[in-house]
């Protein structure tokens, strides 16, 4: 509640700076007959944002602090002295009492928070005075000061853009700290897994089948082999999902850029486009449904009894249809960066439209295909929900794409939903096999960024 | 040049000439062998989306209704003692229960069917009937027959599912039209439940939107901001590189990274507001900033270079000449890639398992701090049910949210067919 | 966790916990929050019953849950570690109980099996030795001539540990020199009886029993171990296979004949009852409710004997706490 | 078609310079653009650089209004001096500089707004007018300088880039002129018009000249002919001539200068 | 520079034109960019088309060998006769048709290939060499007639795109030839050219029209003179006038030729 008002009475504040300003640049103009070195809106905003900005500090500050002090100033209260000594029933009691007194209780549940209502409410409006207060000669200070800065030579524009700019390279840092805390939030926990388990076991050993109920005093390395949910990603991600989406993505965009009609071009493009748009956990939910039963009755009918109806190849195939619209955007873009005189040359020659295409245009856009392969297989191996929902739980170091197999992101998922706690080296394996993705899907973005950007110059 | 040179070269070009003649016919075959082959793949591209549409739309268009039966009861006769002023407030519903209505709907249709079937009109059906009395409060003094939701099990034999027995039992009632499927707009409107006959997807829908909400409105500036400094002012340097590159590598993170971040990072800040939609829009916003950035900065870089020189020749700082010139030509093109971002957000699941919004709330989230699903998670855990009543709801919940994705997805490709431009 | 000091209480309960209890922990949610639409209506969230023990044994206050769901027993162990954490003061409640039920589609083989024969078809390391049994034929030549195919459960559920201590410890204790390790080496003895095998034989599956069903469903080869209430509501799909001579039927569970039922248990979390508003009045929508004709029954829950429930809803009035000292000596009556 | 001011200034009166360039050498990055060129541009004449593509005309022409800045490569050594200020001290206000010397570009650049706009955006951003019938006035008279008042007087609302070529750069022309520019600089102003739409915007420039010193470049010689008082000649980035145009064209000093006129290169 | 069977055409022994246009008129759309253009274009000549910018010199060049096919909205009207047959009648093979009349662009555009690729990809795709060795035979031959055999016969393997301009501008010529075209079209080949290389292009040319008919597009006026020895002016879309080239310089017959050939426009 309280915060809200303070801040509301910075931003009237510095709307008030921001109206004076611009009188007193338009009567500045006026006055000395010349023109301002700035526009009067520009000294508008300098002043309004001297008062605003130290003003809503102010209050935010006050904001995390006052909460504090109306709560020192409840425990002095008397009636405090037979609250219980246990912090949670004691803050929920406290809690009640506050939220009475600021209105957003109608009443209390505890009736030990009663007695507590009354110097609540009395130390909250004093506290909210004195924020009141506080925030205003902030921010006037903060608006005069600048206010009487104000002169025709006043360089406010230059002034004001320099905050923008102040603005603008904050924004672009969360880009960084993202990263920062990416790294951060794996970094510790992988490093108390590695406490635990030898990364070799980790990454080397063939056998996958963490306990977290046992006592992670006997956690064994033996037991973390992660090789089969690596090649379960393998597989499922890089190989099952690209045989289908490559032919598939090349197919469509070869077809889209070369022969079809600007007209199916134009519906056809975003059709395809829509099928990157569709939520994973609706193919996880068609894999599952309809496509794993499907393969699995197509597989004994064939005369493959143990096909599995949670399958390596339900989910490498649905995800293949989702990872085509990566593909074949890339093929597309690849395709057109590479010159029309290419092209031109080709055709010139007699060459008919698939023989331009199929030996100058592709082979001169496969940098470009390559990165875009590359970034679609960093797509599917991150995937989750369709192999959480269609391809099974079981760690399993086969070829066989009928039979059930595990990934990365997988065990993630059914290690931190299974548990919470984070002491035990089979929750804290999440946080490693998390590490290893990241890892892996940034080298190749990174690999394909490069190879998109340098074929990209060659051209230009 | 020579007589004889001429004449040898003439018959070279007379050989090659047959000899090319003579593929020419292989040739136009392989021409259209690859055309087929290529057009063979836009059509089973196009053929699997048609597929997952149609799929989810057959089995998802009864998730959109429910078993109802007809029930008469005669009020009057039942003498339902209830205070009219108690049906005007909050507690309208929970009066007429302790007034007893579900005992008098029990009885109405014990006498109507019998009490085996009654038995079947569930424990939602008197909860129901309820709301209905609350906004018609005139019935109480009437004989009415009202149309309520039968338990799961009767739900199920009317589908041909379950023990035989009361399968017949739906059958004859299916027959005389007492029981039958109705529309069930409640399920726009209610949260999530334990029957599938009582679920509602407005609890997870409400979820998204205030998580999608917090998204936007921290994904949204920080992206376009970040996106105009690095593609007008940010000097070539190091540093300009060190957040380039993050921003590239964190557009191809694996969104369930970003749920581990949520877990470990803001979990951590925030302890208690595990399933809530700020610690979901949080994480979403970061995952949705660099798609934003990305597409910004091709948005603008799209602006011609002549017209910022334009307007700096005549005296425009750099910033007037960004947020007077480039800003508004490049904003389709930021909206179109901020649409598809969100969209993006709005289907995905995974992070937000992490992050615990996968708890099961039966009332719609009162507000951004309060615990809730959102839909793609709520599609999830309903996947999972056992009732099979789910089945239905499931793909009915998958409809509303395509739904919502087809008309965000057409909009971005609206914006960006509309305002593309060649300058 | 870190963070501010929480001024505020929580207005909502929080339970985690046991996939099992989920469906019925739902529907005490759901009763609770109409019955008393003044308070939030409750979080549930399905982690496992390990898990569940080890979000509600991190401590007291408002980021720990109220209630863990679980569907076995607290162990000593993990008590421990509540009380180690200032969770002293956990009640327990018996609610109800749970057949673990192993199933095939209705055009399966038709198994009669003890739970000796489930061990040896299940263990990584049958008594102790390499597990060689490919088929079911090799458990026992009257059976068919077709691999052993199980799914069920991961280590992660509660199902699992009941599957390993109610049926595989069972079957294993019957061989005498197996039982001998019991006293020398318990936790080569755990190991020998509870592990069970990886060579794909037996497939995990996630928390999702549901899918169990429906491949069961769609493979009349394959077997299945789940809760009853699963196989209850997919009996027209599914067959419940005899154990030691006992189908998992409502009566068999409920008396205790059939070897797989397992008491289901809430644990509350005593400290957090004047905290959080609700609490005290969603417990006592369980008790209201476990009854025979009660909620959950309708659910598949097996409700518990008279004299069980009425025990257990002194214990919830009373809200006597669980002693390290309950555990060892008074094993609940199933 | 030579004017009477710089008659004058043959005479002996010369008037001191507009811009005054000295020992101005571009760098891009390592590479050298322009190498050491000092040259005088005065009020009243139009000046025409020439010279083969890739000589520094652009590079050279950019430096005088501190476009280059834009490029961050670009790097200028000597001094330039507006009305004897020198524009590359620190203290310069790059703003304000390029209002006094506007710039028109080859391919005419409107932006995308209403023809009013386009006019109204320079003074309004300057803060030249205080009143909308002020800015009203500005809008009218700019047009009406730039000789196209005519044709869009009736369509102010319109977008300005829906205007012809010829048109268009007639517009840029008075988008320059509405911020009362001292000098304006022009980069092949016509090569992207055809030949008509050429003829009016150097019919356009004499009228001009009246009024502010104008700096042309063109890859046409007849162009620099037609239109010019004063040639400068470049070649790799050396000034190799610089004089009255039909000095330059008639009787030029210098070897390259006369290969180039004549056709040898280019 | 007139060669002797040029000679012997005004001497009135007129060979059979190769090809030759009747009528032509090309639409973009609904824009008319080439008004009804008749022109006859004879092997062992070089015939060159100038004119303006935008004139439509290159529109009609790639009516020669249909490659304005690619350009979806371009449409032509009446008839080009390639020895006496119509390429634009229905039963035309497209891929036969530019095999032989090949075309060399303005910019140099090779293969992203090795130079023996980039040479044998013609062969290869027609099928016209049936060995290895006759492959090969064939890859040096068209690098001797283009000039190139002997900068390049060490590094066969190198990229084509490692070449110099003027290299690769003959590569392109030599990819042409390999194909043994009867014509070989040329929009602007020079024109991304330094002078030194053009001259060595200019060179080539006048050795290669000993086999061929040579079409070039230039807009270089110096140019046409030098490298043709018939020249065709063209403006706004009209074939103003087609004569000798010595004719179209020193005497032409239109006005609009003068006009541009002394510079008053362009
Ligand atoms: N942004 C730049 N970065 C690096 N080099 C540049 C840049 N702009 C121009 N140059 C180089 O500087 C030299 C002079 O270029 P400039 O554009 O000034 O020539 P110009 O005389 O205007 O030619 P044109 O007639 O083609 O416009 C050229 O060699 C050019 O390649
Ligand atoms: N693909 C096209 N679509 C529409 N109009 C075109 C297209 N290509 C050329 N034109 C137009 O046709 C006319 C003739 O163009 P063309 O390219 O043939 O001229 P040109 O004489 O070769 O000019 P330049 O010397 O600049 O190459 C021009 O007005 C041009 O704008
Ligand atoms: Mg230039
Ligand atoms: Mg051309
Ligand atoms: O979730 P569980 O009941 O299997 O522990």
């Amino acid at each position: 509640m309280s915060p809200a008002i303070l801040v509301l009475l910075a931003l009237g504040l510095g709307l008030a700076g921001w109206i004076a300003a611009r009188s007193r640049a338009y009567a500045l103009s006026a006055k000395e007959g010349k023109r301002l070195h700035s526009l009067p809106s520009y000294h508008a905003w300098y002043v309004g944002l001297w008062a605003f900005v130290p003003a809503v500090i102010v209050a935010l500050i006050w904001s995390a602090v006052s909460p504090q002090l109306v709560l020192a100033a409840m425990l002095s209260d008397p009636a405090a002295a037979s609250l219980p000594a246990f912090g949670m029933t004691r803050n929920s009691i406290l809690g009640e009492a506050l939220g009475v007194a600021s209105g957003s209780m109608q009443a209390v549940f505890d009736q030990r928070a009663a007695a507590l209502v009354e110097p609540a409410r009395a130390a909250m409006t004093k506290y909210t005075i004195i924020g009141v207060v506080l925030t205003l000669v902030v921010g006037f200070i903060g608006g005069a000061w600048s206010f009487l800065k104000l002169r025709p030579d006043f360089t406010a524009r230059t002034r004001v853009e320099r905050m923008v700019m102040a603005l603008l390279l904050i924004a672009s840092l969360v880009a960084i700290f993202t990263t920062f805390g990416i790294l951060a939030s794996l970094i510790f926990e992988t490093a108390r897994f590695f406490g635990m388990i030898n990364p070799i076991d980790f990454l080397f050993g063939t056998h996958w089948s963490p306990d977290p109920m046992r006592d992670p005093a006997f956690a064994n390395g033996e037991d973390y082999g992660a090789l089969p949910l690596f090649w379960g990603t393998i597989y499922i991600g890089a190989i099952i999902a690209m045989l289908v989406a490559i032919p598939l993505g090349m197919g469509s965009a070869i077809y889209l850029t070369q022969y079809a009609s600007p007209t199916l071009r134009k519906w056809m493009k975003p059709i395809l486009e829509i099928l990157a748009g569709v939520p994973t956990v609706v193919y996880g939910y068609f894999a599952a449904l309809t496509v794993a039963p499907f393969i699995r009755d197509v597989a004994q009918g064939i005369g493959i009894s143990s096909a599995s109806s949670e399958s390596a190849l339900a989910a490498g195939l649905v995800m293949g249809v989702m990872i085509i619209p990566f593909v074949s955007s890339m093929a597309d873009d690849s395709i057109a960066a590479v010159p029309a005189a290419m092209r031109d040359g080709s055709l010139a020659m007699g060459a008919t439209q698939s023989e331009t295409i199929r030996r100058v245009l592709v082979p001169a856009a496969l940098p470009g295909i390559v990165a875009g392969v590359m970034l679609a297989v960093s797509r599917a191996i991150g995937e989750t929900m369709i192999v959480v929902m269609a391809a099974g739980a079981s760690a399993n170091l086969s070829a066989n794409p009928l039979e059930s197999m595990t990934t990365v992101t997988y065990q993630i998922v059914a290690m931190l939903t299974g548990e919470g706690s984070f002491d035990h080296p089979a929750t804290l394996s999440a946080f490693a096999l998390g590490m290893v993705l990241f890892a892996v899907t940034l080298a190749l973005n990174f690999i394909a960024l490069r190879v998109v950007k340098r074929y990209r110059e060659a051209y230009e | 040049m020579s007589q004889a040179a001429d004449l040898a070269f003439e018959e070279q070009r007379r050989i090659r000439g047959e000899r090319a003649n003579a593929r020419i016919a292989k040739r136009y075959a392989a021409e259209r062998r690859f055309k087929l082959l290529a057009m063979l793949s836009v059509v089973v591209s196009a053929g699997v989306l048609v597929v997952l549409l149609i799929a989810m739309t057959s089995s998802g268009l009864a998730g959109f209704t429910r078993s109802e039966i007809d029930v008469t009861i005669d009020f009057p006769e039942m003498g339902l003692s209830i205070d009219p002023a108690a049906l005007e407030g909050e507690n309208a519903e929970n009066a007429l229960r302790t007034a007893g209505l579900p005992d008098i709907l029990q009885f109405a249709a014990t006498q109507q069917y019998g009490p085996e079937i009654a038995a079947e009109v569930g424990g939602s059906a008197s909860r129901d009937l309820a709301k209905k009395i609350v906004s018609d409060p005139d019935m109480l003094g009437e004989t009415v027959t009202v149309s309520l939701p039968v338990s799961e099990d009767l739900a199920a034999a009317a589908r041909g599912e379950g023990p035989e027995e009361l399968r017949a039992v739906a059958d004859r009632l299916q027959a005389e039209g007492q029981l039958g499927r109705k529309i069930d707009w409640g399920f726009l409107a209610r949260a999530d439940a334990t029957d599938p006959q009582e679920v509602g997807i407005w609890g997870a829908l409400k979820g998204s939107l205030l998580t999608m909400a917090v998204t936007l409105v921290l994904a949204f500036p920080i992206g376009v901001l970040a996106a105009v400094y690095l593609e007008e002012y940010a000097p070539k340097n190091k540093w300009t590189d060190i957040i380039e590159v993050s921003i590239n590598n964190l557009a191809a993170v694996p969104s369930i990274i970003f749920g581990l971040l949520g877990l470990a990072v803001f979990l951590w800040i925030f302890p208690n507001l595990r399933s809530a939609p700020i610690i979901g829009g949080m994480t979403l916003a970061l995952m949705t900033m660099p798609v934003i950035v990305i597409s910004g900065r091709n948005a603008i870089k799209s602006v011609p270079p002549s017209i910022r020189d334009g307007a700096l020749a005549i005296g425009a700082s750099p910033v007037q000449v960004v947020f007077h010139h480039v800003l508004p030509l490049a904003l389709p093109g930021i909206l179109t890639g901020t649409i598809i971002g969100m969209a993006r957000a709005l289907g995905e699941t995974a992070p937000l398992l992490m992050i615990g919004m996968r708890a099961f709330v039966a009332s719609p989230p009162d507000g951004f701090t309060s615990p809730s699903s959102v839909l793609p998670v709520q599609i999830f855990l309903w996947s999972d049910e056992i009732d099979r009543g789910f089945v239905e709801r499931t793909s009915a919940a998958i409809i509303v949210l395509l739904l919502f994705l087809l008309v965000m997805n057409g909009l971005a490709i609206y914006l960006r067919n509309k305002f593309e431009r060649r300058w | 966790a870190c963070g501010s000091p929480q001024t505020a209480g929580r207005d909502q309960i929080k339970a985690v916990g046991s996939s099992t209890v989920y469906p019925f922990a739902k529907a005490a949610a759901e009763e609770f929050s109409r019955t008393y639409p003044s308070y939030g209506s409750p979080i549930i969230e399905s982690t496992g019953t390990g898990g569940g023990f080890k979000l509600f044994c991190g401590g007291v206050g408002v980021q720990y849950p109220d209630i863990a769901n679980a569907s076995r027993r607290i162990k000593p162990g993990e008590l421990e570690t509540c009380n180690a954490n200032g969770v002293t003061e956990v009640v327990e409640l018996q609610v109800g109980k749970d057949g673990i039920a192993i199933a095939e589609s209705k055009e399966g083989q038709n198994f009669q099996l003890t739970p000796k024969q489930v061990y040896e078809a299940l263990a990584a390391e049958p008594y102790g030795k390499p597990q060689t049994a490919k088929n079911w034929s090799d458990i026992d030549p009257s059976f068919p001539n077709e691999p052993i195919l199980v799914y069920g459960p991961p280590p992660t559920s509660g199902t699992r540990d009941a599957l390993a201590e109610l049926i595989l410890t069972a079957g294993c204790e019957s061989d005498p020199a197996t039982a001998a390790i019991k006293d020398e080496d318990k936790d080569r003895f755990e190991q020998i009886c509870t592990e069970v095998r990886s060579d794909g034989a037996y497939v995990e599956q996630g928390e999702n029993d549901n899918l169990i069903v429906q491949k069961l469903a769609t493979n009349p080869k394959a077997i299945g171990v789940f809760g009853y209430s699963f196989l209850e509501e997919n009996s027209d799909k599914l067959r419940g296979l005899s154990l030691g001579g006992f189908e998992p039927t409502y009566e068999n569970i409920a008396s205790g004949d059939y070897p797989g039922a397992r008491p289901l248990y809430i644990y509350i979390k005593k400290q957090h009852l004047d905290a959080v508003p609700g609490l005290k009045e969603y417990i006592s929508t369980w008790v209201e409710n476990w009854g025979k004709d009660g909620l959950f029954t309708s659910k598949g829950m097996i409700a518990s004997t008279p004299e069980v429930a009425a025990r257990n809803a002194d214990v919830a009035s009373n809200m006597t706490v669980l002693t390290a000292a309950d555990l060892q000596t008074s094993e609940p009556e199933s | 078609m030579e004017p009477n001011t710089a008659e004058a200034e043959t005479a002996g009166d010369a008037p001191s310079p507009k811009i005054s360039a000295r020992d101005v050498s571009v760098y891009y990055g390592e590479k050298k653009a322009i190498d050491n060129v000092s040259i005088d541009v005065f009020t009243r004449y139009v000046t025409a650089f020439i010279g083969p593509s890739g000589c520094g005309k652009s590079t050279f022409l950019r430096t005088l209004n501190r476009m280059n800045d834009t490029i961050s490569s670009a790097r200028v050594d000597g001094e330039i001096l507006l009305d004897g200020e020198d524009i590359y001290r620190s203290k310069m206000d790059v703003v304000q500089l390029r209002a006094r010397v506007g710039m028109v570009f080859q391919k005419p650049n409107p932006f995308p707004k209403s023809i009013y706009e386009n006019i109204a955006y320079g003074p309004r951003i300057h803060g030249i007018s205080s009143t909308k019938s002020e800015l009203d006035g500005i809008v009218e008279q700019s047009l009406q300088r730039a000789g196209l008042w005519n044709e869009v007087k009736d369509r102010l609302n319109d977008s300005g880039t829906a205007l012809s070529g010829g048109q268009q750069q007639r517009l840029c022309i008075a988008r320059a002129i509405a911020v009362d520019p001292e000098v304006i600089l022009m980069d092949e102003p016509c090569s992207a018009l055809d030949p008509i739409a050429t003829a009016r915007i150097e019919e356009l420039i004499d009228e001009l000249r009246g009024r502010y010193a104008i700096v042309i470049v063109t890859h046409s010689m007849q162009q620099a002919a037609r239109v010019s008082q004063r040639t400068a000649f470049f070649h790799m980035g050396n000034l190799v001539e610089y004089g009255k145009t039909s000095d330059i064209f008639t009787n030029p000093r210098e070897e390259r200068t006369k290969d180039y006129i004549t056709g040898r290169y280019g």
